[in-house]
């Protein structure tokens, strides 16, 4: 099997996509000849050819608007937001449109788009290219919201995205691209081809858009994460030595009630963790519906482990990023009380 | 290090007002109006360079004693022209009902076209039926021209059962698939870039379907009226972007979106595009300048920027009264005229018409709006819509995923 | 003392904070000559001129744009959204400009500017006259967030917004423009006049932004709301016979957690409620606040009555509106378990 | 009812793409330049109908013997000149030690002006000190020119203590209240219409100052251009509103924002404001041309839109490598040459100046970065940036909030 890096993963996912399915195309700010900033259209162009990959001017608004317009045609134009930090400029028409568009018009229209968009902090990106938006696009009814933790969750994920009829938005954490990155920012990079989610088979599969996964099954307490934060929580859990049963969410809409609650019921205890602000972070969402879902269950208030509700900070992003130490320390709170 | 500037003059910021308000007399003795015919139609294949006088030039057919003349009149047989007029008149008779419908409490909102109606309808009729339309909610002469049934768009203003939408929308936010027409959108501007992604993605594929897609004058100042032109200058996208200047945005004037300093068609040059401007009452004028446009985007030559000049006579919507901001008396004053009355002089003239013809079609239309508003009304109205309560939880996706399913369950339960 | 609808106590704020401060201007959309689509600013312009209060081109980032020029150079500008749903083009220099400008500049520059958006349905206003999303500002660090629910606290709450130096993202619910809307859309409507909190004084007076207000004592249970859903909670809470405290939030950020935990650290229960949709709304915020703050005295789950989580849609806008009788069940549930 | 356009040929979409790739030989033979001196001057509160040409044209003064010829000729005194060359260089000496900085692992990021820094530095000349400056990231030379300390600018690159930024912005994100220069903001194009907004604020208070902002020719196509614009027309707003044409946005050519169609200076057209097109490599020519600009903003004569036509000398940013993208060589050959060296040549030719003094001026200032990053450095570089911990929570609002306090807290307690 091959072994790729989560770019790899995000590249042969498009890569197949291509070649399957004509009305795929694939464009956004200097994702054609020359393959994007961080390189996840590179060759593609050159394969497929600029009426199927290319530039587009420097519009956020203006790519999700033509894009939309492509679905409403009958493509299934997958494109790419920069940075995360720069998907605002197309809020309106992924929120008032996209996000609208089958609802609106009785079934007769959708947007069978996805937006890719690298995101999250740690690579000294300072406040416009680091954040994690993800909570925004969750409370936009209409739209589905997807972060991968592996490169193999990324490809499927990914390919499940772009054969989804509905508007996807798809969240990569760059700081995942090269390696899984445990937060330990001051020891040595350990690249993906040591973890066994590197090993990406060639050709078409999909993981379905809303199931959960267990990434490390056990019973003491429950930790939801997702993107490069189940990466931090598997590496906080080992350093503390409790038995959590990690659950990397993958999609965050639609999410996976079913399979959190069942962790909460059974562990009794849950130690949420995203690297977004707090405030009305997706955390709040999840805290709710445990809450909602196993009240007569918990044996520990739910903790939240989040970056600051500051803006990302550029000298001191270590200190704004939930590292591992925080993430022990609210497991810890949550084993403590009872 | 630097100079400092002195006695420099006190700065002042300009203001832009209309030069008449309610209690003044209306004057649009400021406006140059050319003669119809005067203006040279070049070939559609013309490159932009040659065409930058065309913003602030008026395509006008139709002169004063209403003949058609000039280079701009168009290949319209008789017969067609006759429909036009009925298409309009349907339309506004449409129009009336609707908004008569709504002050008897039968629908929550409405929105006329008066004034406007060759705009619609000369558009329509210069399109090809394949072509794809993404109108603002101004333009319900486009479906009327494309023989959508008047009861269907009257179902989605009485928001009934009746309604294919499922009563979601606000009334006429029509959205109509097998009659080309795209899904409206309440947000202004929107659908102009949608429109160009829609013409590419034709292009894409080698297809011959062009796209077209309207604003308001007061539209043009959101981000999406930018986004359209700049993809569709840089593609070449086959597609015609219409702003229809009906000189007011609800209570502002278009000097509010930057018309006291330009044309709306003179934004066409700063893209390299070719940009119309065009007596948006005059039938023929309109139904000429889009057929150029049309064509232009088959030839693969690019796109165009067509600005309608015309006049919003009635109110903005049932919700506005323009009273409180121009003089009553504005919209019957417009130098432009009416379009229906323009077209009926004009086929009298080839005598092709009269005005007796014209008061049985008039009884014929309001009788057609009649039949049709007692079958729609027969459906449900607001208030007592008669739609399947469960239906709201319909088409967020394209399966009910799982929150939603309780989310219904839920309401069953709760009322 | 003057009775006031909440235009009309609106409009008086307006009016004198342009007496009071040269600074402060006034644009938005129809605002000018006109007085606005819902006559907030009605006669301001006659009064002060068409340099403090003035008409915009249709361009939400627009307008948002310039206001933050003009509060660099020293302005105080007040601007309106015509529809809380025509917000979304002004996202971006509202998340990336207006909530980050002080921040970013080490305090060299910030945007003291108030954005007053009319939200909320239940007009018939169909998917893009009806939203409430508020909860997306309560994401973004560096925004205030404030909703009133009397003439009383909209003006007082208004000039706080407009004196204070941070962005006040300022909500309106129209539904209570005229009157206290109980959610009993098939009564007949109860005008201002009977509600004591219409009584507002001409003159100057401000309600601090970030405290909540008790709107009714009670000792059972908790019931957090803002808004319109105020009247629509105390008249679930009057029917239902449960002796409820009633929060009021009027300022979602910053939010009043001492207040709120105080309360529910003594009833032991707490109902949400709130018009926008649920996923992520702010419910979920509050939630996750009160199970972290008051876990070990809640008798019964969190319960949080909000709008489904569809387009608020026209002709069923009662069967989405979360009016006395959904409150009302949650209430007997929250009672219930024990 | 419509007809069906029959035989209609199979549209097409065009994909802009430029004309040398890496590999190919640059050729900048389709480059028609205008000779320079040859554009009359217009004054300076002409009607924009009679400016329409100007986008079109290239102002130009330096010749190609470096004699400053025609009437848009400054009147900039020799001395003013040998101080605006010593700007340039400081800009190019300060922008080398910084990308060796970064490389050296001192900085995360730096962006280079390399070849534009006439833009910055002739038009920071022709402009009041009291002016305000909304730039984007690559007018560093707007603060050189300014005076601002470039020690100042080296701890804010940096991140170290020394920055009054507190470390918070990437680098090159300046903001200097005291020198007139905004915050730069990462977002593309957020600075233009907040100009805008700066200097309607301006001429509401009937003060004299101007504001000017930059974008570069990608991010045109931004939303904020558009509002920029509009604003700027509607309420004629003091304010110059400059697009740094460099050809390229990272690795897309100015085709990909619309620069096949038409100049960027032509977009003022369509907003009925003046538009100018400057050789933004001849110092002499774009102190001119934001002369006239801005004697026309005080003039109540409403914005100017300037395209300043040079060309990205150097890679994107230090993340860049347009090797990748565009041959190696293009650069070198750029047609209008550098703007250092024309400066340079022009003043050799009028005996102000000599290539030993320009020696002598290339070590000073080469000699006064090293001192300053010395000095800089000496307060902490990235890694090692020796800024307060808690300092994180400042500043997101004037006050402190009750939930801030507390994560601070918790940060203090939890590392
Ligand atoms: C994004 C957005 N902003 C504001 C509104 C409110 N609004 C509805 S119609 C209108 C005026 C539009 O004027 P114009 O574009 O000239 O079109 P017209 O109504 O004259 O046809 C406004 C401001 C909206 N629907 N969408
Ligand atoms: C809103 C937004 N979108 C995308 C980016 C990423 N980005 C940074 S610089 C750049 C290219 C800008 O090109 P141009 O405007 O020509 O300026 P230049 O770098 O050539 O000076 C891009 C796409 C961004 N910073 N902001
Ligand atoms: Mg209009
Ligand atoms: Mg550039």
């Amino acid at each position: 099997m091959p072994v790729m890096n989560m770019i790899q993963a995000i590249n042969s996912a498009l890569d197949v996509m291509l070649e399957r399915d004509d009305d795929v195309v694939v464009f956004g700010e200097d994702v054609g000849y020359f393959g994007g900033v961080f390189r996840a259209t590179a060759g593609l162009q050159q394969k497929y050819g600029r009426m199927r990959v290319f530039d587009t001017p420097i519009a956020e608004g203006g790519i999700v608007a033509t894009a939309i317009g492509m679905g409403a045609y009958g493509l299934r134009p997958v494109t790419e937001i920069q940075f995360a930090d720069y998907i605002y400029p197309a809020f309106d028409q992924l929120v008032s449109e996209a996000a609208r568009l089958r609802y609106r018009s009785g079934g007769e229209f959708w947007a069978p788009l996805t937006v890719r968009a690298p995101c999250g902090g740690g690579i000294y990106g300072g406040p416009t290219h680091s954040q994690s938006p993800e909570s925004l696009f969750t409370h936009v009814c209409g739209l589905k919201t997807v972060i991968p933790s592996t490169p193999y969750d990324a490809k499927g994920l990914l390919i499940a995205a772009i054969e989804d009829d509905d508007p996807v938005i798809f969240f990569e954490p760059k700081r995942l691209y090269n390696g899984p990155f445990d937060g330990h920012h001051d020891r040595p990079v350990t690249p993906w081809s040591k973890h066994a989610a590197s090993e990406v088979p060639d050709g078409h599969y999909a993981i379905p858009l809303g199931k959960a996964a267990v990434v490390r099954p056990g019973s003491e307490v429950t930790v939801l994460a997702y993107g490069t934060m189940v990466h931090v929580a598997l590496a906080a859990v080992h350093e503390s030595g409790v038995d959590a049963e990690v659950i990397d969410l993958r999609t965050l809409m639609p999410l996976d009630i079913d399979g959190i609650a069942a962790s909460v019921a059974r562990t009794g205890r849950c130690v949420i963790v995203h690297e977004a602000t707090r405030t009305s972070g997706f955390g709040a969402e999840l805290m709710a519906v445990v809450q909602e879902r196993c009240f007569w269950n918990l044996q520990a208030p739910i903790e939240r482990v989040t970056g600051w509700d500051v803006p990302y900070p550029h000298a001191l992003e270590w200190d704004y990023f939930p590292g591992p130490d925080r993430v022990a320390a609210a497991l810890k709170r949550a084993m403590e009380t009872s | 290090m630097n100079q400092f500037v002195n006695n420099a003059q006190a700065l002042r910021l300009h203001i832009p007002e209309p030069q008449c308000r309610p209690g003044d007399a209306p004057d649009f003795g400021a406006l140059r109006l050319p003669p119809a015919g005067g203006l040279p139609r070049p070939g559609f294949t013309a490159d932009e360079s040659t065409l930058r006088h065309l913003p602030y030039a008026l395509i006008r057919v139709l002169d004063d004693d209403d003949a058609a003349v000039g280079e701009w009149r168009p290949n319209l047989g008789l017969e067609r022209l006759c429909e036009g007029l009925r298409a309009m008149m349907l339309t506004r008779a449409f129009d009336e009902a609707m908004q008569r419908a709504q002050r008897k409490g039968k629908a929550s909102f409405f929105i006329k076209s008066t004034g406007e109606e060759a705009v619609a309808v000369a558009q329509a009729y210069a399109l090809d039926a394949r072509d794809m339309l993404f109108p603002s909610y101004r333009q319900q002469g486009l479906l009327i021209a494309r023989g959508w049934p008047i009861e269907q768009m009257m179902c989605q203003i009485l928001s009934n059962s009746g309604d294919q939408l499922k009563g979601r929308q606000l009334p006429t936010m029509y959205s109509a698939r097998e009659a080309g027409v795209f899904s409206l959108s309440g947000n202004l501007g929107t659908q102009f870039p949608q429109a160009v992604g829609w013409a590419m993605a034709s292009a894409l594929r080698g297809d011959t379907r062009i796209a077209a897609s309207w604003v308001g004058d007061g539209t043009t100042a959101e981000a999406d009226f930018h986004h359209a032109l700049t993809f569709a200058s840089v593609y070449r996208a086959p597609v015609i972007l219409n702003v229809v200047n009906n000189q007011w945005a609800i209570s502002s004037f278009a000097g509010i979106a930057g018309g006291e300093r330009a044309t709306f068609a003179a934004r066409a040059i700063g893209y390299g595009m070719a940009g119309l401007r065009v007596d948006g009452n005059d039938f023929l004028a309109v139904h000429a300048a889009t057929q150029w446009a049309a064509e232009r985007a088959r030839a693969n030559a690019g796109a165009t920027l067509i600005e309608l000049y015309t006049y919003r006579a009635a109110a903005h919507s049932t919700s506005d009264d323009p009273s409180a901001y121009r003089p009553r008396e504005e919209a019957a004053q417009w130098p432009l005229g009416d379009p229906i009355e323009r077209l009926k002089r004009h086929l009298i003239r080839c005598e092709a018409w009269s005005e007796s013809r014209q008061q049985a079609l008039q009884q014929e239309v309001d009788e057609q709006v009649r039949a049709a508003l007692r079958q729609a009304e027969s459906l449900g109205v607001i208030g007592d819509t008669r739609i399947e309560r469960d239906s709201l939880f319909d088409d967020v996706y394209k399966t009910l995923p799982a929150h939603l399913q309780a989310q219904r369950e839920q309401l069953r339960k709760e009322g």
